[in-house]
């Protein structure tokens, strides 16, 4: 056995410990701690299998944002901990726990029985990346070759927000989502948003400028940027605008809005929907992904800020 | 050379395989959200070293995002969780 | 046994972990975490099947990744709708439960404008 | 050449990696929150700092290589001031549950 292969197993059983943690232990504060330290160490595994773009997504949503959203919702729910109710019985433990581990041995099965040689869309992707003017073949994916997945996907984040938003009792309709937070303009969390922000809203533009060429992109900038956003607010430096707000609806779907309008261009002008021509498609992407970044800066930011809570009042710091 | 740098991958992740087992343990949740910090030191140690062992130089990259953000969740635990205790006033009011 | 070998387990067991967590653990904060421990089984056997697509010069088959990171982003939203659905059932009936039996105790509306 | 950067290397990663054997004995060993909160942030990064010294000779250009110092420097901001921030929340929760 290699050194490599030791320091994968190691790796594998180190998540697998805080995945068996983050199910079996009684608290659910404990369990939340658990899965947030499990989403920014998977982000090891997915550098190890080579998959650069998807482990910047992962540390920036799995890592970053899901642990705000994650350790938030536990907080605020912590006084119902002591009505916990009564754990299942034993015999629908006991059928759960038969099907998990049917479903993992015939996963498991499958890995190991996987065909040879592996099928792999990789070269298809190399041979047509001149289309794009773009070097990432992932980009290339997610921007061109499947942009209807990428589409359809600021969709369900427009849904999102709706079904997030609908939430509001009628009282707060139209106000500013979430809660007003206060800080020591002078203490230690203000201070820390002052100092972090503007070097995060660098790193956001820079991961989603390399993507063209390296990985990075919309999705991962535009997450750096939601957190960002997310720190001044915390801090108090900044509010979350009311969501009656015009020009917000308007960053809010100018994503998949710009999106299906080029879609609908190519189906116009070119051979199909969303088909770029060759000549246009490096603007007509990087003009795409600029609307993206923002709508999906802005949509995450709002994800986690919550439903509406307060009255749209003007806010004085 | 990177025999070395597997092998100290694989000993940062064990020490911090051990922080965990310990920190995760608690008795209080300070001490539980630890690990976030833990993971913001010793994760991204155990990353950069893999980034050049693997010879995967975004590597780097994805060190850097988890620097700016392995921070929140402690931030959000601070914020949310202990806003009854006006803790630094960085207490979120819930209502106006 | 090589890289895939290794992580292909692992993920397979992540998934068999998050599937008796959704059934097993009463509180719907569990469900919701264990949900998205199985969706990262899920995205990581994407991960594993696309290593085994590596060509020269590309490490990975960039297609799964590309589905994954459109999950990734799909799946957090999905976690913050349900979380803002949890939270705003706490705020109106009290302790948040999905026991259907469960005494709800009205609490007033206390959102003022 | 490379064998001098090699040794560097070595050398400040083993030390690295001493100060993260030295932080989780600070974990497994100390008594309270915030003696742990002090062996975490204070050794750890020390650790980190070391790690990126040792990669730095390793590094391809330049802009990697302030990638990396700019890695170790956010790692210190954000230990010292969240460390402040659990110490804090800590105390104020008394026997913080």
């Amino acid at each position: 056995m290699s050194i490599a292969t030791a320091f994968e197993i190691m790796l594998a059983a180190v998540l697998l410990g805080l995945g068996i943690w983050t199910i079996v232990v009684r608290e659910t504060f404990s369990a939340t701690v658990g899965f947030v330290a499990y989403g920014l160490l998977v982000a090891l595994i997915w550098v190890r299998l080579d998959a650069a773009d998807v482990a910047l997504t992962e540390a920036a949503i799995g890592g970053g944002l899901s642990g705000v959203l994650l350790l938030g919702a536990a907080a605020r729910l912590r006084d119902a901990e002591p009505m916990a109710e009564a754990a299942p019985g034993k015999l629908l433990r006991a059928t759960a726990a038969a099907l998990s581990v049917l479903t993992t041995a015939t996963l498991a099965g499958t890995v190991l029985l996987l065909p040879d040689p592996a099928p792999s869309l990789a070269p298809a992707s190399v041979a047509n990346a001149w289309a794009t003017g773009l070097s990432n073949p992932v980009t290339n994916v997610l921007m061109a070759f499947r942009a209807m997945d990428t589409m359809l996907e600021k969709v369900v984040l427009v849904l999102a927000i709706v079904g997030v938003w609908s939430l509001a009792p009628d009282s707060a309709w139209g106000g500013r989502p979430g809660p007003r937070h206060r800080a020591d303009p002078y203490g230690v969390l203000a201070f820390l948003a002052r100092l972090l922000s503007p070097v995060g809203i660098v790193v956001g533009i820079y991961v989603f400028w390399t993507g063209a060429n390296h990985p990075g992109g919309a999705f991962q900038g535009g997450a750096i940027l939601a957190s960002m956003w997310l720190l001044a607010t915390m801090a108090g430096l900044a509010d979350a605008p009311p969501v009656s707000s015009r020009p917000l609806r308007l960053i809010l779907v100018a994503g998949s809005g710009l999106f299906l309008i080029v879609g609908l261009a190519g189906l116009l002008f070119g051979a199909a929907f969303l088909s770029y021509a060759p000549a246009l498609a490096k603007p007509l992407i990087l003009g795409i992904e600029v609307a993206m970044v923002l709508t999906i800066a802005t949509t995450l930011g709002l994800l986690l800020s919550g439903a509406p809570e307060r009255s749209a009042e003007p806010w004085a710091p | 050379m990177t025999e070395f740098l597997t092998a100290a991958v694989g000993f940062i992740l064990a020490m911090l395989a051990l922080g965990l087992v310990s920190i995760l343990r608690g008795p209080g949740d300070a001490d539980r959200v630890m690990a976030t910090q833990l993971i913001g030191t010793g994760g991204i140690a155990a990353l950069l070293l893999l980034g050049t062992v693997a010879g995967v130089p975004a590597a780097v990259d994805v060190a850097l995002t988890l620097a700016l953000l392995a921070t929140f969740a402690s931030i959000a635990f601070v914020k949310k969780g202990l806003s009854r205790f006006e803790a630094d006033g960085t207490a979120s009011t819930e209502n106006e | 046994m090589g890289t895939v070998t290794v992580f292909g387990l692992c993920a397979a067991a992540v998934v068999g972990l998050g599937l008796y967590g959704v059934i097993a653990n009463p509180q719907p904060l569990r469900k919701i975490i264990a949900f998205n421990l199985l969706g990262s089984g899920v995205f990581l056997l994407f991960g594993v099947i696309g290593r085994r697509g590596a060509v020269a010069g590309i490490g990975s088959d960039p297609v799964p990744q590309a589905l994954v990171i459109t999950g990734v982003v799909v799946a957090f939203s999905a976690t913050a709708l349900a979380i803002a659905l949890l939270l705003r059932l706490f705020d109106t009936a009290g302790p948040a439960t999905l026991d259907s039996d469960a005494p709800t105790r009205p609490r007033p509306d206390r959102f003022g404008g | 050449m490379s064998l001098v950067r090699d040794m560097i290397s070595i050398a400040a990663v083993s030390a690295g990696a001493f100060f993260f054997l030295a932080g989780t004995v600070g974990l497994l060993r100390f008594p309270d929150t915030l003696t742990r909160l002090h062996a975490l942030t204070k050794a750890d990064n020390l650790g980190l700092g070391l790690v990126v010294l040792g990669l730095l000779p390793q590094a391809d250009s330049l802009r990697d290589a302030l990638k990396l110092v700019s890695i170790w420097l956010l790692g210190l901001l954000a230990g010292a001031t969240v460390s402040q921030l659990i110490a804090r929340a800590a105390r104020q929760g008394g026997s913080i549950r």
